[in-house]
Protein backbone atom coordinates (compact mmCIF):
# COMPACT_ATOMS: atom_id res chain seq x y z
CA UNK A 1 0.00 0.00 0.00
CA UNK A 2 1.05 3.46 -0.59
CA UNK A 3 -0.17 6.86 0.09
CA UNK A 4 0.95 10.49 -1.37
CA UNK A 5 -0.48 13.93 -0.42
CA UNK A 6 1.19 16.01 -2.60
CA UNK A 7 1.80 19.03 -4.37
CA UNK A 8 3.20 17.80 -7.67
CA UNK A 9 1.62 16.61 -10.09
CA UNK A 10 1.87 12.94 -11.41
CA UNK A 11 2.23 10.62 -14.31
CA UNK A 12 -0.45 7.26 -14.08
CA UNK A 13 2.17 5.54 -16.01
CA UNK A 14 5.07 6.49 -13.93
CA UNK A 15 3.36 5.46 -10.57
CA UNK A 16 2.01 2.54 -11.82
CA UNK A 17 5.14 1.11 -12.59
CA UNK A 18 5.60 -2.10 -10.61
CA UNK A 19 2.28 -1.97 -9.16
CA UNK A 20 0.29 -4.91 -8.12
CA UNK A 21 3.24 -7.10 -9.58
CA UNK A 22 2.66 -10.08 -7.52
CA UNK A 23 2.09 -13.31 -9.29
CA UNK A 24 -1.60 -13.74 -8.03
CA UNK A 25 -2.65 -9.65 -9.56
CA UNK A 26 -5.22 -10.82 -12.20
CA UNK A 27 -6.84 -7.49 -12.72
CA UNK A 28 -5.70 -3.74 -11.75
CA UNK A 29 -8.08 -0.88 -11.89
CA UNK A 30 -7.51 3.04 -11.48
CA UNK A 31 -9.73 6.09 -10.92
CA UNK A 32 -8.11 9.63 -12.00
CA UNK A 33 -10.07 12.42 -10.83
CA UNK A 34 -8.59 15.58 -13.63
CA UNK A 35 -10.04 19.63 -13.16
CA UNK A 36 -12.95 19.48 -15.27
CA UNK A 37 -14.11 22.92 -16.87
CA UNK A 38 -17.44 22.20 -18.60
CA UNK A 39 -18.43 25.92 -18.75
CA UNK A 40 -14.63 27.44 -20.75
CA UNK A 41 -15.08 30.10 -17.78
CA UNK A 42 -12.36 27.80 -14.86
CA UNK A 43 -9.19 29.81 -14.67
CA UNK A 44 -7.92 27.67 -11.67
CA UNK A 45 -9.14 24.90 -8.95
CA UNK A 46 -7.45 25.40 -5.50
CA UNK A 47 -7.60 22.45 -3.27
CA UNK A 48 -6.77 22.98 0.52
CA UNK A 49 -6.46 20.39 2.72
CA UNK A 50 -5.61 19.48 6.49
CA UNK A 51 -2.08 18.55 6.07
CA UNK A 52 -2.02 16.88 9.92
CA UNK A 53 -4.88 14.66 8.89
CA UNK A 54 -4.96 13.72 5.17
CA UNK A 55 -2.41 11.12 4.27
CA UNK A 56 -3.96 9.82 8.17
CA UNK A 57 -7.17 9.86 7.05
CA UNK A 58 -6.24 8.01 3.96
CA UNK A 59 -4.61 5.25 5.03
CA UNK A 60 -7.27 4.70 7.13
CA UNK A 61 -10.02 4.39 4.24
CA UNK A 62 -6.94 2.35 2.12
CA UNK A 63 -7.05 -0.54 5.13
CA UNK A 64 -10.58 -0.30 5.69
CA UNK A 65 -11.09 -1.53 1.47
CA UNK A 66 -7.55 -4.02 2.50
CA UNK A 67 -9.86 -5.55 4.89
CA UNK A 68 -13.02 -5.76 2.83
CA UNK A 69 -11.60 -7.31 -0.37
CA UNK A 70 -9.02 -9.54 -1.60
CA UNK A 71 -6.08 -6.72 -2.78
CA UNK A 72 -2.36 -7.36 -3.59
CA UNK A 73 -2.03 -3.56 -3.83
CA UNK A 74 -3.22 -0.10 -3.28
CA UNK A 75 -2.09 3.34 -4.59
CA UNK A 76 -3.37 7.03 -3.37
CA UNK A 77 -2.26 9.69 -4.19
CA UNK A 78 -3.80 13.22 -3.74
CA UNK A 79 -2.60 16.67 -4.57
CA UNK A 80 -3.19 20.16 -2.84
CA UNK A 81 -2.27 23.73 -4.04
CA UNK A 82 -3.45 25.14 -7.42
CA UNK A 83 -4.21 23.14 -10.31
CA UNK A 84 -5.13 24.49 -13.77
CA UNK A 85 -8.03 22.88 -16.45
CA UNK A 86 -7.09 18.82 -17.23
CA UNK A 87 -4.54 18.63 -14.76
CA UNK A 88 -4.78 15.28 -12.35
CA UNK A 89 -5.94 15.91 -9.00
CA UNK A 90 -5.73 12.36 -7.58
CA UNK A 91 -5.60 8.60 -8.56
CA UNK A 92 -6.66 5.55 -6.92
CA UNK A 93 -5.29 2.22 -7.88
CA UNK A 94 -6.30 -1.14 -6.47
CA UNK A 95 -4.80 -4.87 -7.62
CA UNK A 96 -6.47 -8.04 -7.20
CA UNK A 97 -7.15 -11.62 -8.61
CA UNK A 98 -10.24 -10.88 -10.08
CA UNK A 99 -12.03 -7.96 -11.71
CA UNK A 100 -15.27 -7.72 -9.59
CA UNK A 101 -13.03 -7.15 -6.03
CA UNK A 102 -10.53 -4.29 -8.05
CA UNK A 103 -13.84 -2.48 -9.32
CA UNK A 104 -15.46 -2.45 -6.07
CA UNK A 105 -12.62 -1.26 -3.79
CA UNK A 106 -11.57 1.09 -6.18
CA UNK A 107 -14.99 3.03 -5.93
CA UNK A 108 -14.79 2.23 -2.05
CA UNK A 109 -11.95 4.23 -1.54
CA UNK A 110 -13.42 7.07 -4.27
CA UNK A 111 -16.20 7.21 -2.28
CA UNK A 112 -14.56 7.84 0.57
CA UNK A 113 -12.02 9.80 0.12
CA UNK A 114 -14.78 12.01 -1.26
CA UNK A 115 -16.39 12.43 1.75
CA UNK A 116 -13.98 11.67 4.86
CA UNK A 117 -10.81 13.41 3.26
CA UNK A 118 -9.91 16.39 4.58
CA UNK A 119 -9.86 17.96 1.24
CA UNK A 120 -11.87 21.08 -0.07
CA UNK A 121 -12.23 22.22 -3.64
CA UNK A 122 -12.59 25.69 -4.56
CA UNK A 123 -13.38 27.43 -8.17
CA UNK A 124 -11.56 30.51 -9.31
CA UNK A 125 -13.36 32.02 -12.42
CA UNK A 126 -12.64 35.59 -13.56
CA UNK A 127 -15.84 36.52 -12.53
CA UNK A 128 -14.96 35.33 -8.69
CA UNK A 129 -13.76 32.07 -6.51
CA UNK A 130 -16.62 29.92 -4.71
CA UNK A 131 -15.85 26.89 -2.21
CA UNK A 132 -17.11 23.53 -4.25
CA UNK A 133 -20.44 22.20 -2.48
CA UNK A 134 -20.57 19.04 -0.90
CA UNK A 135 -22.74 16.63 -2.61
CA UNK A 136 -25.44 15.09 -0.98
CA UNK A 137 -25.21 12.24 -3.70
CA UNK A 138 -21.31 11.99 -2.22
CA UNK A 139 -22.57 11.50 1.12
CA UNK A 140 -25.55 8.85 -0.21
CA UNK A 141 -22.47 6.87 -2.04
CA UNK A 142 -21.43 5.54 1.23
CA UNK A 143 -24.40 4.15 2.54
CA UNK A 144 -24.28 1.55 -0.46
CA UNK A 145 -21.30 0.13 1.64
CA UNK B 1 -6.96 24.46 29.29
CA UNK B 2 -5.00 25.23 25.78
CA UNK B 3 -6.30 24.49 22.40
CA UNK B 4 -4.76 24.45 19.43
CA UNK B 5 -8.03 25.15 17.15
CA UNK B 6 -7.93 24.92 13.08
CA UNK B 7 -10.14 26.33 10.40
CA UNK B 8 -10.42 25.30 6.76
CA UNK B 9 -11.77 26.43 3.92
CA UNK B 10 -14.97 29.02 3.83
CA UNK B 11 -15.04 28.76 8.05
CA UNK B 12 -11.03 30.21 7.66
CA UNK B 13 -12.01 32.61 5.38
CA UNK B 14 -15.09 33.92 7.40
CA UNK B 15 -13.02 34.06 10.88
CA UNK B 16 -9.78 35.40 9.09
CA UNK B 17 -7.04 32.91 10.36
CA UNK B 18 -5.95 29.34 9.66
CA UNK B 19 -5.34 28.33 13.77
CA UNK B 20 -5.10 29.88 16.84
CA UNK B 21 -4.49 28.89 20.44
CA UNK B 22 -7.58 29.24 22.27
CA UNK B 23 -7.65 29.14 26.38
CA UNK B 24 -11.10 27.58 27.49
CA UNK B 25 -12.74 25.19 30.02
CA UNK B 26 -15.22 24.13 27.56
CA UNK B 27 -16.45 20.52 27.91
CA UNK B 28 -17.60 19.51 25.13
CA UNK B 29 -16.93 20.88 21.08
CA UNK B 30 -20.58 22.30 21.03
CA UNK B 31 -19.27 24.60 24.47
CA UNK B 32 -16.20 25.46 22.39
CA UNK B 33 -18.69 26.67 19.84
CA UNK B 34 -20.75 28.73 22.07
CA UNK B 35 -18.39 30.38 23.59
CA UNK B 36 -16.58 31.43 20.20
CA UNK B 37 -19.69 32.73 18.97
CA UNK B 38 -20.15 34.96 22.15
CA UNK B 39 -16.41 36.29 20.94
CA UNK B 40 -17.26 38.22 17.95
CA UNK B 41 -19.42 38.80 14.55
CA UNK B 42 -17.03 36.77 12.36
CA UNK B 43 -17.80 33.21 14.56
CA UNK B 44 -20.94 33.96 14.93
CA UNK B 45 -20.90 34.08 10.79
CA UNK B 46 -18.82 30.90 10.79
CA UNK B 47 -20.77 29.05 13.14
CA UNK B 48 -24.24 30.02 12.19
CA UNK B 49 -25.08 26.80 10.54
CA UNK B 50 -23.75 23.57 12.42
CA UNK B 51 -24.98 21.01 10.70
CA UNK B 52 -22.94 22.34 7.71
CA UNK B 53 -19.89 21.76 9.67
CA UNK B 54 -17.95 19.20 10.44
CA UNK B 55 -15.35 18.65 13.54
CA UNK B 56 -11.86 16.73 14.12
CA UNK B 57 -10.32 15.83 17.37
CA UNK B 58 -6.99 15.11 16.86
CA UNK B 59 -7.01 14.59 13.59
CA UNK B 60 -10.02 11.86 14.19
CA UNK B 61 -13.77 13.01 13.00
CA UNK B 62 -15.98 13.92 15.88
CA UNK B 63 -19.54 15.10 16.85
CA UNK B 64 -20.44 18.48 18.33
CA UNK B 65 -21.15 16.50 21.68
CA UNK B 66 -17.83 15.33 21.93
CA UNK B 67 -15.67 16.18 25.16
CA UNK B 68 -12.96 17.62 24.97
CA UNK B 69 -11.23 16.28 27.75
CA UNK B 70 -7.66 15.64 27.13
CA UNK B 71 -8.02 16.98 23.24
CA UNK B 72 -5.18 19.16 21.88
CA UNK B 73 -6.17 20.06 18.67
CA UNK B 74 -9.47 21.00 16.83
CA UNK B 75 -10.55 21.41 13.88
CA UNK B 76 -13.53 23.38 12.00
CA UNK B 77 -14.18 22.69 8.28
CA UNK B 78 -16.91 22.40 5.80
CA UNK B 79 -17.93 19.10 4.78
CA UNK B 80 -15.04 17.59 2.72
CA UNK B 81 -15.07 17.88 -1.60
CA UNK B 82 -11.91 15.85 -2.09
CA UNK B 83 -11.51 12.86 -4.65
CA UNK C 1 -12.74 6.41 -29.03
CA UNK C 2 -9.96 3.52 -30.36
CA UNK C 3 -9.90 -0.42 -30.31
CA UNK C 4 -7.08 -2.30 -30.85
CA UNK C 5 -6.36 -5.93 -31.06
CA UNK C 6 -2.62 -6.20 -31.34
CA UNK C 7 0.05 -9.20 -30.53
CA UNK C 8 2.06 -6.38 -29.09
CA UNK C 9 2.32 -5.45 -25.23
CA UNK C 10 1.22 -2.15 -24.45
CA UNK C 11 2.02 0.09 -21.72
CA UNK C 12 -0.77 2.07 -20.04
CA UNK C 13 0.74 5.10 -19.60
CA UNK C 14 1.89 5.58 -23.23
CA UNK C 15 -1.33 4.53 -24.60
CA UNK C 16 -3.17 6.81 -22.34
CA UNK C 17 -1.14 10.31 -23.38
CA UNK C 18 -3.45 12.00 -24.78
CA UNK C 19 -6.84 10.05 -23.83
CA UNK C 20 -9.95 11.91 -22.74
CA UNK C 21 -8.33 15.39 -23.32
CA UNK C 22 -11.71 17.21 -23.61
CA UNK C 23 -12.22 20.08 -21.34
CA UNK C 24 -15.14 18.34 -20.17
CA UNK C 25 -13.32 15.29 -18.92
CA UNK C 26 -13.13 14.74 -14.61
CA UNK C 27 -13.13 11.11 -14.49
CA UNK C 28 -10.45 8.56 -15.73
CA UNK C 29 -11.25 5.08 -15.26
CA UNK C 30 -8.86 2.06 -16.49
CA UNK C 31 -9.00 -1.77 -16.31
CA UNK C 32 -6.15 -3.62 -16.70
CA UNK C 33 -6.61 -7.61 -17.59
CA UNK C 34 -2.83 -9.33 -16.40
CA UNK C 35 -1.60 -13.18 -16.61
CA UNK C 36 -2.16 -14.46 -13.09
CA UNK C 37 -0.29 -17.70 -11.50
CA UNK C 38 -1.64 -17.80 -8.46
CA UNK C 39 -0.41 -21.48 -8.32
CA UNK C 40 3.32 -20.92 -9.66
CA UNK C 41 2.62 -23.62 -12.18
CA UNK C 42 1.43 -21.92 -15.09
CA UNK C 43 4.21 -21.37 -18.33
CA UNK C 44 1.96 -18.95 -20.54
CA UNK C 45 -1.50 -18.47 -21.82
CA UNK C 46 -2.16 -18.68 -25.52
CA UNK C 47 -4.73 -16.35 -26.42
CA UNK C 48 -6.68 -17.59 -29.85
CA UNK C 49 -9.01 -14.92 -31.83
CA UNK C 50 -11.46 -15.06 -34.62
CA UNK C 51 -9.01 -12.22 -36.65
CA UNK C 52 -12.08 -11.26 -39.00
CA UNK C 53 -15.03 -10.68 -35.98
CA UNK C 54 -13.05 -9.10 -33.15
CA UNK C 55 -11.97 -5.69 -33.98
CA UNK C 56 -16.10 -5.48 -35.42
CA UNK C 57 -17.30 -7.15 -31.73
CA UNK C 58 -15.50 -4.81 -29.75
CA UNK C 59 -16.34 -1.89 -31.46
CA UNK C 60 -20.08 -2.42 -31.36
CA UNK C 61 -19.53 -3.09 -27.58
CA UNK C 62 -17.90 0.11 -26.98
CA UNK C 63 -20.30 1.86 -29.15
CA UNK C 64 -23.29 0.41 -27.07
CA UNK C 65 -21.23 1.88 -24.13
CA UNK C 66 -20.76 5.33 -25.77
CA UNK C 67 -24.88 5.12 -26.31
CA UNK C 68 -25.85 4.15 -23.06
CA UNK C 69 -23.09 7.07 -20.93
CA UNK C 70 -21.95 10.19 -21.65
CA UNK C 71 -18.54 9.52 -22.61
CA UNK C 72 -15.85 11.95 -23.79
CA UNK C 73 -13.39 9.32 -24.78
CA UNK C 74 -13.44 4.85 -25.06
CA UNK C 75 -10.17 3.15 -25.50
CA UNK C 76 -9.74 -1.03 -25.90
CA UNK C 77 -6.80 -2.79 -26.11
CA UNK C 78 -6.58 -6.83 -26.47
CA UNK C 79 -3.93 -9.07 -27.37
CA UNK C 80 -3.86 -12.56 -28.39
CA UNK C 81 -0.74 -14.74 -29.38
CA UNK C 82 1.69 -16.45 -26.29
CA UNK C 83 2.05 -14.18 -22.83
CA UNK C 84 3.94 -15.17 -19.79
CA UNK C 85 2.90 -14.39 -16.48
CA UNK C 86 2.59 -10.93 -15.37
CA UNK C 87 2.07 -9.52 -18.74
CA UNK C 88 -0.89 -7.39 -19.44
CA UNK C 89 -3.77 -9.06 -21.81
CA UNK C 90 -6.02 -6.15 -22.23
CA UNK C 91 -7.19 -3.27 -21.41
CA UNK C 92 -10.04 -0.75 -21.72
CA UNK C 93 -10.43 2.91 -20.55
CA UNK C 94 -13.34 5.53 -20.39
CA UNK C 95 -13.43 9.19 -19.43
CA UNK C 96 -16.22 11.24 -18.77
CA UNK C 97 -17.18 14.21 -16.50
CA UNK C 98 -18.18 12.28 -13.31
CA UNK C 99 -16.78 9.21 -11.50
CA UNK C 100 -19.94 6.88 -11.75
CA UNK C 101 -20.35 7.04 -15.75
CA UNK C 102 -16.71 6.64 -16.27
CA UNK C 103 -16.76 3.11 -13.80
CA UNK C 104 -20.07 1.94 -15.21
CA UNK C 105 -19.28 2.03 -18.61
CA UNK C 106 -15.83 0.41 -17.58
CA UNK C 107 -17.28 -2.89 -16.10
CA UNK C 108 -20.03 -2.75 -18.66
CA UNK C 109 -16.82 -2.91 -21.17
CA UNK C 110 -15.01 -5.61 -19.06
CA UNK C 111 -18.69 -7.60 -18.69
CA UNK C 112 -19.28 -7.86 -22.75
CA UNK C 113 -15.90 -8.13 -23.56
CA UNK C 114 -15.57 -11.24 -21.69
CA UNK C 115 -18.61 -12.94 -22.66
CA UNK C 116 -18.91 -11.76 -26.53
CA UNK C 117 -15.75 -10.79 -28.23
CA UNK C 118 -13.99 -14.08 -29.94
CA UNK C 119 -10.96 -14.39 -27.67
CA UNK C 120 -10.39 -17.63 -25.92
CA UNK C 121 -7.35 -18.82 -23.65
CA UNK C 122 -5.46 -21.62 -22.98
CA UNK C 123 -3.12 -22.29 -20.06
CA UNK C 124 -0.14 -23.88 -20.76
CA UNK C 125 1.32 -25.81 -17.80
CA UNK C 126 4.05 -28.27 -17.22
CA UNK C 127 1.39 -31.30 -16.73
CA UNK C 128 -0.33 -30.05 -19.76
CA UNK C 129 -2.12 -27.42 -21.30
CA UNK C 130 -5.90 -26.70 -20.65
CA UNK C 131 -8.88 -23.99 -22.68
CA UNK C 132 -10.38 -22.19 -20.13
CA UNK C 133 -13.93 -22.54 -19.61
CA UNK C 134 -16.48 -19.86 -19.65
CA UNK C 135 -17.65 -18.70 -16.10
CA UNK C 136 -21.41 -18.67 -15.44
CA UNK C 137 -20.23 -15.58 -13.50
CA UNK C 138 -19.41 -14.09 -16.35
CA UNK C 139 -22.57 -14.83 -18.31
CA UNK C 140 -24.65 -14.03 -15.47
CA UNK C 141 -22.14 -10.78 -15.04
CA UNK C 142 -24.80 -9.34 -18.23
CA UNK C 143 -28.13 -9.78 -16.57
CA UNK C 144 -27.40 -6.40 -14.70
CA UNK C 145 -27.14 -4.62 -17.42
CA UNK D 1 -23.66 -23.22 -52.16
CA UNK D 2 -20.38 -23.33 -50.68
CA UNK D 3 -19.39 -21.99 -47.08
CA UNK D 4 -16.16 -20.74 -45.28
CA UNK D 5 -16.88 -23.04 -42.13
CA UNK D 6 -14.49 -21.89 -39.43
CA UNK D 7 -13.25 -23.43 -35.97
CA UNK D 8 -11.68 -22.29 -32.96
CA UNK D 9 -9.78 -23.03 -29.98
CA UNK D 10 -11.14 -26.86 -28.75
CA UNK D 11 -13.77 -27.00 -31.38
CA UNK D 12 -10.64 -26.61 -34.30
CA UNK D 13 -8.69 -28.72 -31.93
CA UNK D 14 -11.16 -31.90 -32.21
CA UNK D 15 -11.64 -31.23 -36.03
CA UNK D 16 -8.01 -31.05 -36.88
CA UNK D 17 -8.15 -27.90 -39.05
CA UNK D 18 -8.92 -23.92 -38.75
CA UNK D 19 -11.01 -23.47 -41.71
CA UNK D 20 -12.35 -25.41 -44.44
CA UNK D 21 -14.93 -24.77 -47.52
CA UNK D 22 -17.95 -27.04 -47.41
CA UNK D 23 -19.97 -27.54 -50.31
CA UNK D 24 -23.80 -27.56 -48.60
CA UNK D 25 -27.77 -27.15 -48.73
CA UNK D 26 -27.84 -26.87 -45.81
CA UNK D 27 -30.99 -24.56 -44.65
CA UNK D 28 -30.12 -23.85 -41.50
CA UNK D 29 -26.58 -23.90 -39.02
CA UNK D 30 -28.10 -27.02 -37.43
CA UNK D 31 -28.61 -28.92 -40.89
CA UNK D 32 -24.82 -27.67 -41.25
CA UNK D 33 -24.05 -29.46 -38.50
CA UNK D 34 -25.92 -32.37 -38.78
CA UNK D 35 -23.94 -32.81 -41.80
CA UNK D 36 -20.89 -32.35 -40.46
CA UNK D 37 -21.57 -34.97 -37.62
CA UNK D 38 -22.57 -37.26 -40.26
CA UNK D 39 -19.48 -37.24 -42.33
CA UNK D 40 -16.82 -38.14 -39.75
CA UNK D 41 -16.01 -38.80 -35.81
CA UNK D 42 -13.97 -35.84 -35.53
CA UNK D 43 -16.88 -33.60 -36.15
CA UNK D 44 -19.25 -36.19 -33.86
CA UNK D 45 -16.78 -35.74 -30.98
CA UNK D 46 -16.73 -31.94 -31.96
CA UNK D 47 -20.43 -31.12 -31.95
CA UNK D 48 -21.16 -33.68 -29.40
CA UNK D 49 -22.57 -31.03 -26.96
CA UNK D 50 -24.17 -28.01 -28.70
CA UNK D 51 -25.09 -26.61 -25.62
CA UNK D 52 -21.46 -25.67 -25.13
CA UNK D 53 -21.03 -24.00 -28.73
CA UNK D 54 -21.55 -20.78 -30.23
CA UNK D 55 -22.11 -19.89 -33.62
CA UNK D 56 -21.65 -16.74 -35.98
CA UNK D 57 -22.26 -16.32 -38.89
CA UNK D 58 -20.52 -13.71 -41.36
CA UNK D 59 -19.10 -12.71 -37.97
CA UNK D 60 -21.60 -11.94 -35.88
CA UNK D 61 -23.29 -14.59 -33.09
CA UNK D 62 -26.30 -15.91 -34.12
CA UNK D 63 -28.32 -19.07 -33.08
CA UNK D 64 -28.53 -22.66 -34.17
CA UNK D 65 -31.85 -22.11 -36.00
CA UNK D 66 -31.00 -19.44 -37.98
CA UNK D 67 -31.16 -19.98 -41.59
CA UNK D 68 -27.98 -20.20 -43.96
CA UNK D 69 -29.40 -18.32 -46.97
CA UNK D 70 -27.06 -15.72 -48.02
CA UNK D 71 -24.12 -16.39 -45.44
CA UNK D 72 -20.62 -16.67 -46.39
CA UNK D 73 -18.87 -17.83 -43.18
CA UNK D 74 -20.00 -19.45 -40.48
CA UNK D 75 -17.93 -19.88 -37.29
CA UNK D 76 -17.86 -22.45 -34.55
CA UNK D 77 -16.40 -22.24 -30.72
CA UNK D 78 -16.79 -22.39 -27.38
CA UNK D 79 -18.03 -19.67 -25.21
CA UNK D 80 -15.92 -16.65 -25.61
CA UNK D 81 -13.18 -16.03 -22.49
CA UNK D 82 -11.26 -13.20 -23.29
CA UNK D 83 -11.34 -10.02 -21.13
Amino acid sequence: MRVSVQAEAFDLGTELAGFGSAGSTGAVVTFTGVVRDETGTLEALEIEHYAGMTTRAITEIAQKAQARWDLSDVLVIHRYGVLGVGAPIMMVATASAHRAAAFEAAEYLMDYLKSRAPFWKKEVRSEGAQWVAAKHADQDALDRW
Amino acid sequence: MTLEVLYFAWVRERIGLPREQVETQAATVADLVAELIAREARYEAAFADISALRVALDQDLADFDAPLCGVREVAFFPPMTGG
